[in-house]
């Protein structure tokens, strides 16, 4: 698996567009021929706010990086990813990404039918492992309970709230873990939470935020991509602290210092553009191994992001007793409790 | 005199139809022009053509002497032509006010002023004699009570030519008159008048000058005082034609319909029909007579099963049929003619073959098992086109291109091609022309003599007396009189029809309900 | 007895009313009080299983008044009060031992029915005048994805007062949009659902289009169209919170309403339009020009369509997602039939899917022991129920659908 | 060709060689919108800065190109067909229904459902149980709008959309973690697998093409014999192009306004099962489609005549399936294939303009019958 150099949860130097995150060095000046690297999407876009986005991330810096040739197709019906996959097996790509949990199943079925491709997926690990699938995964419920802490702490209501998207696994972890970790840090807590049935329906987003405030939430946390943002991003206007999810929304829905910047106190990170960087890395250099890859506290893959400008609103207390989980959770003495 | 218009050469020419054929047409000022001729003859297209609802391909259109360029209805109307259409053009939603002020609406500041334009087609209405309530809805009057409304929306519009296409077909011989009489006064105010009409007896009764339409062209010019009823009819038929209906004394044979103290409400809920109680029997016509919105189409509806039975009972030989479906009273052997050919009659959109079978499809020779034979229904088609005369290009066109008569006849075939042995027959020769009235008088008697019990109910005087063995005139949903046919008179009748029983003397009230 | 739907309706309200007495009576800790926000007026507190009993035993009273036909006239009003009573009820069992903001739950559904009416409103301004619509999703997505878009890049010279041009642009794309579908149904006699329909799936291919060329390279966010309170009225208790402390899509959605009923039955204009709606023949034979009246009445729905979109990315959100109008445009269809092609018909329409999702939203935050996908059914479900229950049939204008030819 | 047409025999023979004339330009119309929609396609793909023959030759290659393109286009096809059909009877019965959404995925949840809970049984009494259940499923769905509107009549367009909401979120409901469909042994949150005997076979190994191609064929045949060769279709058109006249005739508006609703779910939920007997195997939570809403454009394209379904669905299908190889060559974003596809749909519903464009003279026919009724009456 991957070994990202560790760096303190509370201040990693993740600058949310440009992350030199994996130990790989500069490419090597003799390759051949570049690398064909293909990536297919969950139903979405490559654009759509959500990890069909970070994966296409992470993708596009190993190709800019490594100077290497890629594609992408975006999936319109579960029926489509076995199709999508071997279109870029029959054209002779070298590396597929396949995005989401959803796709597990075809992503298994194609990598055994073409050996010889290595092939990489996010949010799913295969028991046993399969040679030449990398597995991605992701302790969001970590995330998720550095998060559910900070929001502990910081509320004087002792009611938090969390708006989700679909609830699908990734999704369900992030609240779970919310929901512990704020526990854990103020028992009296009380959180509120919402699954809105699509990604992308930021007005619903917001709506949610705002019925969880009128119910007293002074922390809201949003978990479901651009339908999570359109929550915080009200809340934040609204003058209650928020946290944002998967990448710094510092530096994407709060870009430019838009209203509200100042009450981002985090974002709960889950670095799916660096562990499909990563794994293209790997293949670039020769180190691609099927199994599993787990991004958690210990590796960075997940973990909070900087408070930025909320920062000198945040007790000193807090952030003390904040970084003293995340090294309890790195050292592996914090679970979060979380099953699914 | 002087023309008050002028159409030379035109032509209208439709997929398939040549509907009028270098025609020319002159109306002099100050006169009452019936315009005669078939069904399909081409009298409404060429009316069309004048109000600027149709181009002509060829022709010119001349008013006052002056060439008019007609684009559309808005240039008739601007240059003081008005047309009171075949087919309502009336919005059935609205109110009569809401109907007649379209186009030409009274606004005070920009928001409708509906009590004065109320009050104005009050007064205006009450000066031609066209009383109209203007604040009813259109869907909630009576057939005749449109057909006035239908007039003050085009007098509203200070039209000096008036175009009447077959005005009388819905109104009672009282009401025609009642036209007549605003004709002849509208007349006298100088304004021209083209009136068509299928009734010969209208046409002397107040035509100044006839021109006849025979197959889109003109067949001929004349004037009432030159003319006989025969020669018109020769004239627009191209054949003689016998006027009075032949038929022998009646054969009357056992009760195959028995209304029991019938009741149905209409769509608004009131009791349209209430507590009507008549026998018809087979061999024998029963005719119905009553002024339009007395519950006919109620009664003919629930006889047939389209409506739903309020109280009383419908028996059909013997069996009570009183809540049964519109099918299973058709395969009790009755037949029927409806009263709204567009919206009952006919699948505009389907094949005139399909119509032809539009109760029988599921029968042999149409239909074995689930399985449907279009070779039998196409044969079907060919064969009741002919002997019924139906004018269409082939038995594929779609029923919605035929003309109104036209239309009417494929119903009468279709209802006739199967046997029966009840006949309902409701305003069966509304709109038809006089060769095809004929034909389907005796066609009607025909069947009589063949057995059939028939139900006619019309609101041509002419038609019932001369065509029942017996008479029943219903007013406001009740039987309020009956006689034997050759018992009753044309005053009688009207009498009755408008509610005033003999006993009652004359002082009953009259009505247009 | 014959089954009419009162009587339906009466057995319904009567099993449903006895059934939550006999729960509440049961189930619930009579020491649990539920506290209800009222906005400004603060808060009140009432003992849940009381409260519960007694809207139970009001709903089956009404039923059974509904069955004994002594509603008549008052039928539909009586059950929809005693049907809002009913979610009341919901909510205080949903929030016993807790807490509800009654006030801020209504303004947010009158927020969630805006862009629902809006849609319902364009359709209106179509059918009206015969010409079927169903690509309002359509045109409020491609207004929401070019309304931003021309937000973006004005605000970079005119900084927030871009969003108002960004608005225009919004409102003017619906009305292109409208004039395309218009071109095709009224010049080309189109079937107008295909028209529809390909406007529904040109509006998915362009906004994504123009998303991914131009919108999400930058990364921006935009500014919202800010929070308007109307001197005066906006400190009325209650209603001040519901109605007058909004953003100005909202406002502009309740003067169209009313603005759309007057055109419509008090205008010459209105007049004309249900004309050619209804019978364009006959409007035709009094002089009216059915295509212009046709064309000028699509290209204003499709404005209020436009505006729908700027709610989206204008109004509430400041920024563009694909699909982001997520089937409202066809729950603005089923408002608008819901309220049988009238304004205030369809604004009601509107209203209870707005009031559903608020509610959905609402019940989840309780955490009522509920699915959230059932919560979220409850407004598609309560239209299919009300639809059958209460409305019945609806009549559209009877030309709406029929291109109208001139030989 | 239709019915009807088919029907013009007996007319001499000069008029017979200008109707062919007519009609061989008539059927070159849908070509040359296509082809017109893809030029204006690849303009939008110019202004974009991406390489127009690179995109266009993906496209065509993808879904043609090679045994595996053809066969993935079929695969597509067949349950665009299926949909395109429901939507289609629909309309011949005047009635829009915009349901096929949540009647596939009922036909597909009920089919699924079979697939794996039945155990012990052969494929010749497993794989048709599966199939009738999946039909059984979608007919559920139609009949329910179907009886609404002739009981009550309230607006099947309003139901049907209300219900495809319902369908979506039962069946997310249903499968999803800790629902009672879901397989607890997997972390997905989906059904468990159908058992081999209800799987569709495959046509031609390896490709995924399965049997619900033959299901679709036969479909197709059955619809149009069902319309326009048996007594109950001709009772459903007859009550789409006037209800009153086909009461007034004894046929029973009612009855075949559930039939017509009930017909039209089964044939969407027949291409639910397809999907996933066929293809798929399990039903996924966020089984989105869009089989439903597509299926209203397929059906609109072939003028709601059965037999031209199926050209529509594999021209669908075309752009479906090449949009991937498309996109893997020159980079755009699928809603390119959006675009093309709304322009096909314009211009072969405004056939004028491509006359105009093309300069084909304009047909003298008699008024085509009214395909769609809009909300009816
Ligand atoms: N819109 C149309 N499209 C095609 N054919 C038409 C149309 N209107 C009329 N026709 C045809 O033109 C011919 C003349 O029809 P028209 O309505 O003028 O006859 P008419 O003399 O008014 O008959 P009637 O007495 O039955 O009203 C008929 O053959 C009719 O079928
Ligand atoms: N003319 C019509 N136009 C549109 N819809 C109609 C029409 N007639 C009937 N319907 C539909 O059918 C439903 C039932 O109508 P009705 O009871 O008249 O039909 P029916 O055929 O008599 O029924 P049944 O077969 O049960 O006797 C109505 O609610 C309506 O939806
Ligand atoms: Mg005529
Ligand atoms: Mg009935």
């Amino acid at each position: 698996g991957p070994t990202p150099t560790p760096v303190p949860p509370t201040k990693p130097p993740v600058a949310a567009t440009a992350t030199p995150v994996p130990p790989t060095k500069a490419p090597e000046p003799t390759k051949p021929a570049a690398l064909k690297v293909g990536l297919v999407t969950d139903v979405g876009k490559v654009n759509d706010g959500t990890f069909n986005e970070f994966a296409y991330k992470g993708m596009m810096r190993a190709v800019d990086e490594f100077k290497l040739k890629s594609a992408f197709i975006e999936t319109l019906a579960p029926t489509d990813y076995e199709k999508n996959i071997s279109q870029f097996a029959e054209e002779k790509y070298d590396v597929i990404i396949t995005v989401g949990f959803m796709i597990g199943d075809a992503t298994a079925a194609m990598a055994k039918k073409y050996p010889t491709i290595k092939f990489a997926i996010v949010d799913f690990a295969y028991a046993p492992p399969i040679p030449n699938v990398m597995g991605l995964v992701f302790t969001e419920d970590q995330s998720g309970y550095l998060a559910g802490a900070l929001a502990g702490l910081m509320t004087k209501s002792n009611v938090i709230g969390i708006v989700c998207g679909k609830e699908i696994p990734p999704v369900v972890k992030f609240r779970k873990g919310y929901e512990n970790g704020a526990k854990s840090v103020n028992p009296n807590v009380k959180v509120l939470g919402v699954y809105i049935d699509s990604f992308t329906a930021p007005d619903k987003g917001k709506e949610a935020a705002l019925s969880q405030i009128a119910e007293k939430a002074d922390v809201i946390f949003g978990a479901g991509g651009p339908t999570g943002s359109g929550g915080i991003k009200a809340a934040a206007e609204k003058g209650v602290w928020v946290i944002g999810v998967d990448q710094d929304e510092y530096f994407t829905t709060f870009r430019d210092k838009k209203p509200g910047y100042d009450k981002l106190v985090s974002s709960a990170m889950k670095r799916v553009d660096v562990a499909v960087y990563t794994a293209i890395a790997n293949a670039v250099k020769g180190t691609f191994k099927g199994g599993t890859a787990v991004f958690d506290a210990t590796n960075d893959g997940v973990g909070l992001a900087p408070f930025h400008d909320a920062e000198k609103n945040i007790p000193k207390a807090v952030q003390d007793k904040l970084a003293e989980i995340a090294k309890g959770m790195k050292e592996g003495k914090i679970t979060t409790g979380v099953k699914l | 005199m002087a023309l008050a218009l002028e159409m030379k050469g035109i032509t209208k020419r439709f997929p398939g139809v040549l509907a009028n054929d270098h025609i020319s047409f002159q109306l002099e000022k100050g006169e009452i022009h019936c315009l005669l001729g078939e069904n399909g003859a081409g009298k409404t297209t060429l009316m069309n053509i004048l109000y600027g609802l149709y181009r002509p391909d060829e022709g010119q259109i001349f008013l006052d002497s002056r060439e008019a360029h007609i684009r559309s209805p808005h240039d008739a109307i601007a240059q003081g032509i008005g047309m009171v259409h075949q087919h309502f053009m009336l919005i059935p939603v609205m109110t009569v006010a809401e109907n007649v002020i379209l186009g030409m609406e009274i606004t005070h500041r920009g928001v409708l002023d509906r009590s004065e334009a109320a009050r104005r087609i009050r007064e205006f209405s009450h000066q031609y004699g066209l009383d109209v309530d203007p604040t009813a809805y259109v869907k909630d009057l009576p057939v005749g009570l449109q057909q006035r409304g239908e007039i003050v929306k085009a007098l509203y519009r200070g039209a000096d030519v008036l175009i009447l296409d077959e005005p009388t077909a819905v109104l009672t011989p009282q009401e025609s008159e009642e036209l007549f009489r605003i004709m002849r006064s509208l007349a006298g105010q100088g304004k021209s008048i083209i009136f068509i009409t299928h009734k010969l007896k209208e046409v002397f009764a107040v035509a100044d000058r006839i021109t006849v339409l025979r197959d889109g062209r003109v067949a001929g010019v004349t004037t009432p005082k030159e003319a006989t009823e025969a020669r018109l009819a020769a004239m627009m038929v191209g054949r003689e034609v016998i006027l009075s209906v032949e038929k022998k004394p009646a054969q009357m044979g056992d009760v195959v319909l028995k209304v029991e103290d019938l009741q149905v409400r209409d769509d608004r809920g009131y009791m349209a029909v209430d507590g009507i109680s008549l026998e018809v029997h087979a061999g024998g016509i029963l005719g119905i007579a009553g002024v339009q919105g007395n519950g006919q189409t109620e009664l003919v509806e629930a006889l047939t099963g389209l409506r739903p039975v309020a109280g009383g009972k419908v028996v059909i030989l013997g069996d009570d049929v009183t809540a049964d479906r519109p099918r299973e009273i058709i395969e009790q052997g009755v037949a029927h003619i409806p009263e709204d050919r567009h919206k009952h009659g006919l699948v505009l959109s389907f094949p005139l073959a399909d119509n032809l079978v539009l109760s029988t499809y599921y029968r042999p020779p149409f239909a074995y098992g689930v399985a449907i034979n279009n070779d039998a229904i196409d044969e079907n088609g060919r064969r009741l086109i002919a002997e019924f005369d139906v004018r269409t290009p082939s038995v594929y066109s779609l029923a919605g291109t035929l003309s109104g008569g036209n239309q009417q006849k494929l119903i009468v075939a279709r209802e006739f091609s199967r046997p029966i042995k009840l006949l309902i027959a409701a305003q069966p020769t509304r709109g038809l022309d006089v060769g095809s009235t004929e034909f389907i008088h005796q066609r009607l008697v025909q069947r009589r003599d063949a057995g059939c019990a028939v139900l006619l109910v019309s609101v041509e005087l002419d038609e019932i007396m001369s065509l029942s063995d017996r008479i029943a005139v219903i007013y406001r949903g009740k039987i309020i009189g009956s006689m034997p046919a050759d018992k009753a008179t044309p005053e009688m009748l009207g009498l009755l029809m408008a509610g005033i029983k003999e006993t009652e003397g004359s002082a009953g009230d009259r009505s247009d309900r | 007895m014959r089954l009419t739907r009162p009587k339906v309706l009466g057995i319904t309200f009567l099993v449903l009313g006895i059934l939550l007495s006999l729960y509440s009576a049961a189930r619930i800790d009579p020491a649990q009080r539920t506290t209800l926000g009222v906005g400004t007026l603060g808060t009140r507190d009432v003992p849940a299983q009381a409260s519960l009993v007694l809207i139970g035993l009001i709903t089956s009273l009404s039923g059974i008044l509904a069955l004994f036909d002594r509603l008549r006239r008052a039928l539909a009003p009586t059950l929809v009060t005693v049907a809002l009573l009913d979610m009341l009820a919901l909510m205080i069992w949903a929030a016993r031992g807790s807490s509800v903001d009654l006030v801020g739950m209504l303004a947010a559904s009158l927020r969630m029915a805006t862009p629902i009416a809006l849609g319902s409103l364009a359709g209106i301004w179509c059918e009206r005048s015969g010409v079927i619509n169903i690509g309002i999703e359509g045109m409020m997505l491609a207004a929401a994805a070019f309304g931003f878009a021309v937000n973006l890049y004005l605000s970079q010279w005119l900084g927030p007062r871009a969003i108002w041009i960004g608005l225009l642009a919004a409102v003017l794309t619906g009305g292109l949009m409208a004039f395309f579908h218009a071109v095709l149904s009224i010049r080309f006699k189109t079937d107008q659902i295909i028209s529809g329909t390909a406007i529904n799936i040109l509006a998915v291919g362009a906004s994504g289009f123009l998303r991914r060329a131009y919108l999400v390279k930058a990364y921006f966010v935009g500014e919202i169209l800010p929070i308007v309170n109307v001197p005066l009225l906006a400190d009325i208790p209650i209603l001040g919170a519901i109605f007058f402390q909004n953003r100005p899509i909202v406002y502009m959605m309740l003067i169209l309403v009313v603005l759309t009923n007057f055109i419509l039955f008090f205008t010459a204009w209105g007049l004309r339009t249900r004309a050619v709606g209804e019978h364009p023949l006959a409007a035709d034979t009094v002089g009216i020009d059915v295509f212009k009246t046709r064309y000028v009445n699509v290209v204003i729905g499709g404005l209020m369509a436009g505006l729908a979109g700027g709610w989206f990315s204008l109004e509430t959100v400041g920024s563009f997602e694909d699909l982001m109008t997520g089937g409202k445009g066809f729950i603005a269809l089923a408002a608008m039939i819901f309220g049988n092609w009238t304004p205030y018909g369809a604004f009601m329409g509107a209203l209870l899917f707005g009031f559903a999702e608020a509610l959905e939203i609402k019940l989840q935050i309780l955490d009522a022991p509920i699915p959230h996908q059932f919560l979220t059914m409850v407004p598609y479900f309560a239209t299919m129920v009300v639809l059958a229950g209460l409305i019945g049939r609806t009549v559209p204008p009877a030309a709406d659908g029929r291109p109208y030819e001139k030989q | 060709m239709t019915a009807e047409a088919g029907k013009h025999r007996g007319i001499p023979w000069r008029k017979w060689v200008a109707a062919w004339s007519q009609r061989v330009s008539d059927l070159a119309i849908p070509f040359l919108a296509v082809f017109t929609a893809l030029a204006i396609g690849a303009v939008v793909i110019w202004a974009s800065g991406a390489s127009v023959p690179k995109a266009y030759q993906g496209l065509f290659e993808g879904a043609l190109g090679s045994p595996r393109g053809i066969a993935e286009t079929l695969v597509i096809a067949t349950p665009y067909t299926l949909a395109g059909l429901a939507v289609a009877l629909g309309f011949r019965c005047g009635l829009f229904n915009i349901g096929a959404e949540g009647q596939f995925y009922l036909g597909a949840l009920f089919a699924v459902w079979v697939g794996y809970s039945v155990k012990g049984l052969p494929i010749f009494v497993h794989l048709p149980l599966a199939i009738l259940v999946g039909a059984l499923g979608g007919a559920l769905w139609g009949a329910i709008p179907g009886f609404l509107k002739a009981r009550l009549g309230t607006h099947e367009v309003i139901n049907t959309i209300m219900m495809n909401y319902i369908a979506v979120l039962m069946v997310d409901w249903l499968v999803n973690r800790k629902g009672p469909m879901w397989d607890s042994t997997s972390t997905v949150p989906r059904t468990p697998y159908i058992l081999p005997t209800a799987t569709l076979p495959q046509l031609v190994p390896p490709y995924r093409l399965h049997a619900g191609l033959l299901i679709a064929i036969a479909a197709v045949f059955v619809v149009y014999w069902l319309l326009w060769k048996t007594t109950l279709g001709f009772e459903i058109r007859a009550v789409g192009a006037n209800p009153s006249a086909a009461k007034y005739a004894g046929m029973s508006v009612t009855r075949n306004f559930v039939l017509a609703m009930t017909f039209s779910g089964v044939l969407a939920g027949l291409a639910g099962a397809g999907e996933v007997l066929g293809l798929n195997r399990t039903l996924p939570a966020a089984f989105v489609s869009g089989y439903g809403f597509d299926s209203i454009a397929i059906a609109l394209l072939a003028k709601s005549h059965p037999l031209f379904v199926p050209f529509a669905a594999i021209l669908w299908a075309i752009l479906r399936n090449g949009a991937g190889l498309m996109q893997i060559r020159a980079g755009i974003s699928v809603d390119l294939i959006s675009i093309v596809q709304a322009l096909v749909i314009a211009f072969v519903a405004a056939d004028e303009i491509i006359r105009w464009l093309y300069r084909i003279g304009k047909k003298e026919e008699i008024k085509e019958v009214v395909f769609t009724r809009g909300w009816g009456r």
